[in-house]
């Protein structure tokens, strides 16, 4: 039972999944919308299992004084503070935008511009010609990367136009690089048609603990 | 002309004094009573949409009279519908020069409606006709996917096909995958270090298949970080992968043996925000120093933040994603990665059960069957008959 | 610049303050970043329990719920239809409860019930949507006529060529050698000039992002020197 | 001796301290925020077309410049916005705009009303801003029938109608042309509804990562013009003769790219060096 219901439920509604995709009719389309809906809210419950999980965590730390629990502090602290005020204020009240603007949004976007710094270093440490492939990795990094910028225009004005920096960039982004992309995608949905299949016939079974449902 | 132009003025003027909300289709209409020729025919049909879930119909017209000047001049076309012909009809929207179609949406099934076309220039009524009844319908079936239809049933019998013949004792060859075969040496050494293994399953909801994937690769992970005696922590961006993540571990645990080892602080949710979330994982990078890092699901624009953290940290990295994108950075960062397709074949590598191998060799043969068609259906195209490739351009 | 109030100028020194301790991390780990970190996970999380809230618990699920609540009540209508407009919010929310069975050991497994559900969604879903898109797709997007000037003719057979090498590499049941594995070798260089080309691409937009940072740092210190002249 | 000097040093440069990287790239970045300067710019056939069709509009031409750029993609995409407003307003057309990203609402609210000051352009009279409406699909939809569908009201809450300036402005159709400045995927909307549906002559101003995608649309007409990130910015403020942040940032972008190359350069012969060391000893 603790099984098998688990792998039914995944079989009947997964073949349906695949059904209606070929129906375009009403009721297929009213069931298609209900049921991605019920994924939404499942998500939504299991969101209170999830925020629990980060409390116990930091509460654990905390309460055995484990390095650093002081931030833990910090953390719970802030969670309730501004769920609290999202919930009883409303989405729309000036402290918790505030909160949004200027707390959130300032760290979302430096951790995001850290990849400047990052992009810098791993191409420093990462690009050396050793092998062929790596070469070729290194290369067409560095022709796009002068390419897209008025620089790479400058060096190579001298050039015949179709050895300039940016139409050879164009070049490498608009030929091989949709080529490389084809292969990946075709091979990306061979690789989930199968992943789904196994589950929908529950030969994948991780999922349900205990190395593979045995 | 001079002086209809001027009457149209007034008209105008007068039109936008008493309604002062009206439209630009009702201004116009206002004025055509000053035409000074009768309208040309305008032949409308109107059909039920295809392949839909009902509700629509699509409306197409020609003016067979009409020269390219005089079309060239027809710069509104003004669209009307009603549910008789001889009653009134409402206006439902105005399109521009060079419109032959519109298609109507937010109607009702198994009704009758008829359409009225009137083609404007600036201030004659140049053209006009009326066409129907269409009855809009759903359909029970979609014509336009039978390719696909064709290819999931093609795809689904090869694989249980290979299935079968996995379960009756055939061995399949599949070559290996140094991403794959690095996964066991990483938490050997985790073991030897006496620190522990990260797992990152992304960035993914459940609902990608992507993190489905990283569940099973994980189930492996864990299976042996419990014979190891190490310790796997896996921070989650979604609360349902969460929950998922903790299954697989326990399971994996009591599989090994040792549930006693599992702690349910390891499998924890962080938030369901990008870059907090990478803050976090960096933290832990940082601090826990674990021995390998794993990566493995759907990853955005934080996947070189998390990697080069985990360089610095000195965590051998493995890293697996079908994000084009992200791919070239865990390329030069991470010293294993699974691209694209190879992430959902790790699965069935990290089992070795015979009848995940079967999917694979589906998967095989599905590349050789693209293969085929692509250069089929390029020679049929170079020789001009492009409907073969038309064939597979599916909506 | 128009004179700023001090609750501006306090929210501005906030996000500069939390700007530069994540920078701070670049140097090395230290404890303005582990505030940072440690204070915006508890925010982010409250932000998303109040957005998920009032947005789609409320729409897809409380709203609805309560609607179909009160045609159930209402007089006229199908009962029939009525009772099954009422399940469709009422399953999902079992669903959702029996996740909670994890705090109890003995019936925790239950919650597979709706990991079940969802990962069937999602596998039944992607299956024909992802042959559709990324594999059938692709593939018609390769069926293209050699025409037109010889350069055009090269970078389409690049292409295709290209496509079908790439393919070779992900080729499972047969080892590299002889002839699959020299397209594999051309298939692993295409891929890469590919990935290359993709990094040094990404580049600009990521010292776009540095820019804006620095933008704000700027602006930040303009409205507080602007403040304490006034 | 000499030699294993040297060849401690080539060792060393290739496993050099990132935070000397991190260091250089955030001065070569800082600084020339600072400076003024300028490096010529190259302008592509697609973002001229896009100035050549407004710059040949009449005085008083209705163009519609939906905005869909948040706080983390303003870097790129505002400076092409403003070029475009610049130039529409320097040209007397007047402009209608929406914002189809919530994140993004009062960021082009501002910005417009920003350059509108710059040409003493009135609200109402030479442009009107729509504001903000869920569902970007349904909303692209529903304004090519009518824009008081899903818009009866402007973002400040006047109706439609009352607004000098939409006197017989009802749709796509009354505007000689869109210009879509997008951070998301959600210019395919644009692309399929606005011009796929309602025929409106369409073109896009989207990030550099995403603007690969989009030259398949250029290509094959969809759109008549295309703008990629700051580098596309930089060239409609080129056009329009208006140096601003775009142009200074391309400045830095070409600086900052060429360090990083240096930076490989470097790594390069340091890693060859020190491996003909290695061979010779």
């Amino acid at each position: 039972m603790r099984r098998e219901i688990p792998l039914v439920i995944v079989f009947l509604f997964g073949l349906f999944m695949i059904v209606q995709f070929f129906i375009p009719h009403r009721s297929f389309a009213f069931l298609y919308q209900e049921f991605n809906n019920w994924t939404i809210i499942i998500g939504i419950f299991t969101m209170v299992i999830g925020v629990g999980s980060l409390i116990t965590v930091h509460y654990s730390k905390i309460r055995f004084k484990k390095p650093g629990w002081g931030y833990s502090i910090v953390t719970i602290v802030s969670l309730c503070g501004m769920s609290l005020i999202g919930l009883i204020g409303g989405t729309e009240n000036e402290l918790f935008l505030n909160l949004y603007r200027y707390g959130l949004s300032p760290v979302t976007s430096t951790m995001f511009s850290l990849l400047a710094y990052f992009i810098a270093s791993a191409a420093y440490r990462a690009f050396r010609a050793r092998t062929v492939v790596a070469t070729l990795l290194l290369i067409s990094a560095v022709v796009v990367m002068l390419g897209r910028v008025p620089i790479g225009q400058i060096i190579t004005a001298w050039l015949p136009e179709w050895l300039q920096l940016q139409n050879i960039a164009d070049f490498l982004l608009q030929t091989p690089n949709v080529a490389a992309k084809r292969a990946i995608y075709i091979g990306v949905g061979l690789g989930v048609a199968a992943v789904s299949l196994k589950i929908i016939l529950g030969i994948e079974r991780t999922w349900l603990g205990g190395d593979g449902g045995k | 002309m001079k002086k209809s132009g001027f009457k149209f003025l007034v008209v105008l003027a007068v039109s936008i004094w008493l309604t002062p909300f009206a439209s630009f289709a009702e201004v116009i209409s206002a004025d055509s009573a000053f035409q000074s020729f009768p309208p040309m025919p305008i032949i409308v049909t109107v059909s039920d949409m295809p392949n839909d879930p009902g509700g629509a119909l699509i409306v197409e017209w020609s003016i067979p009279d009409a020269d390219s000047l005089t079309l060239a001049s027809m710069n509104v076309y003004q669209i009307s519908r009603s549910s008789n012909p001889d009653s009134e009809f409402e206006s439902i929207t105005s399109l521009v020069a060079g419109s032959t179609r519109y298609e109507d949406s937010g109607l009702e099934d198994g009704k009758n409606y008829y359409y009225r076309i009137i083609a404007f220039d600036n201030d004659n009524r140049l053209a006009e006709g009326t066409g129907g009844p269409g009855v809009p319908s759903g359909q029970w079936f979609n014509t336009g996917r039978i390719p696909i239809l064709i290819m999931v049933v093609l795809f689904a019998t090869t694989a249980i096909g290979f299935i079968v013949s996995a379960k009756k004792g055939y061995k399949f060859y599949v070559r290996p995958i140094a991403g794959i075969r690095a996964v066991d040496d990483a938490i050997g050494r985790a073991t030897e270090m006496g620190r522990p293994i990260l797992y990152v399953p992304g960035l993914g909801t459940a609902s990608e298949v992507a993190t489905i994937a990283a569940f099973t690769i994980l189930g492996r992970v864990a299976r042996k970080v419990a014979e190891y005696n190490t310790r796997v922590i896996v921070p989650n961006y979604d609360p349902v992968v969460m929950a998922v993540c903790q299954e697989v571990v326990k399971g994996a645990y009591t599989a090994a043996g040792k549930p006693d080892m599992y702690d349910a602080n390891d499998v924890y949710f962080v938030t369901q925000d990008q870059f907090p979330y990478t803050a976090a994982v960096n933290g832990v990078m940082l601090r826990q120093k674990p021995a390998t890092n794993f990566y493995m699901g759907m990853f955005y624009a934080e996947s070189l933040v998390l990697a080069e953290t985990g360089f610095i940290s000195g965590s051998i990295q493995i890293a697996g994603t079908d994000q084009l994108v992200q791919i070239p950075f865990f390329v030069s960062v991470c010293d294993f990665v699974l691209m694209g397709e190879e992430l959902y074949a790790a699965s069935a590598y990290l089992s070795q059960e015979p009848q995940q191998l079967g999917t694979l060799k589906a998967q095989d043969w599905g590349k050789v069957l693209v293969v085929v068609l692509i250069i089929v259906g390029m020679i049929f195209s170079t020789f001009g008959w492009e409907s073969f490739a038309a064939w597979f351009d599916v909506g | 610049m128009e004179n700023p109030g001090i609750g501006i100028v306090l929210w501005y020194t906030l996000a500069a303050y939390l700007t530069l301790s994540i920078f701070s991390f670049l140097y090395k780990d230290n404890p303005f970043y582990r505030l940072a970190e440690h204070l915006i996970v508890g925010i982010s999380a409250g932000y998303w329990i109040a957005i998920l809230y009032h947005t789609s618990l409320k729409d897809l699920w409380l709203q609805p719920l309560a609607a179909n609540f009160m045609a159930l009540f209402a007089p006229g209508g199908s009962p029939l239809l009525e009772i099954g407009l009422i399940m469709t919010s009422i399953v999902p929310g079992l669903l959702g409860i029996m996740m909670f069975s994890r705090f109890f050991s003995t019936i925790s497994w239950l919650s597979r019930w709706p990991i079940a559900f969802y990962l069937a969604i999602t596998a039944g879903v992607a299956l024909p949507l992802y042959l559709q898109s990324f594999t059938i797709r692709q593939m018609q997007a390769c069926m293209i006529g050699l025409a037109g000037s010889p350069w055009e003719i090269f970078g389409d057979v690049i292409i295709i060529a290209g496509t079908i090498c790439g393919l070779a590499y992900f080729y499972f049941s047969l080892e590299h050698k002889g002839v699959i594995g020299g397209l594999a070798k051309f298939g692993i260089w295409i891929l890469m000039i590919g990935f290359g080309s993709t990094f040094g691409y990404t580049v600009m937009s990521r010292i776009s992002l540095l820019i804006g940072r620095f933008d704000f740092l700027i602006e930040w210190y303009e409205i507080v020197i602007n403040y304490a002249k006034s | 001796m000499a030699g294993n000097v040297e060849m401690g040093f080539w060792d060393k440069l290739m496993a050099i301290d990132r935070r000397w990287i991190y260091l250089t790239i955030g001065i070569v970045v800082f600084i020339p925020i600072l400076l003024d300067m300028t490096l010529p710019v190259y302008v592509t056939a697609e973002v001229k077309a896009v100035y050549d069709r407004i710059d040949a509009l009449p005085q008083g031409t209705v163009v519609m410049i939906p905005c869909e750029y948040d706080p983390a993609t303003m870097a790129e995409l505002r400076p092409m916005a403003h070029a475009l407003f610049r130039h529409c307003f320097a040209k007397d057309l007047k402009i209608v705009s929406c914002a189809l990203q919530i994140e993004g609402v009062t960021l082009v609210k501002d910005d417009l009303a920003l350059i509108a000051a710059e040409y003493g352009k009135t609200y109402g009279v030479d442009y009107v801003y729509f504001g903000y409406k869920p569902f970007p699909a349904i909303v692209i939809l529903n304004m090519g029938e009518n824009f008081r569908k899903p818009f009866p009201r402007d973002y400040y809450g006047t109706e439609l109608d009352s607004l000098p300036m939409m006197k017989g402005v009802v749709n796509y159709s009354s505007c000689a042309l869109l210009v879509n400045i997008n951070a998301t995927s959600g210019a395919d909307y644009w692309i399929n509804y606005a011009n796929g549906r309602y025929k409106a002559p369409l073109a896009l101003g989207v990030t550099a990562v995403s603007a690969t995608d989009y030259y398949t649309f250029l290509a094959s007409g969809q759109i008549f013009g295309l703008m990629g990130g700051l580098k596309g910015a930089a060239e409609y403020e080129k056009l329009i003769n208006h140096n601003a942040a775009a142009t200074k940032a391309m400045n830095v972008q070409s600086i900052a790219h060429s360090v990083i190359v240096v930076f490989i350069l470097i790594g390069n012969i340091a890693y060859f060096a020190s491996r003909k060391r290695k061979k010779a000893i």
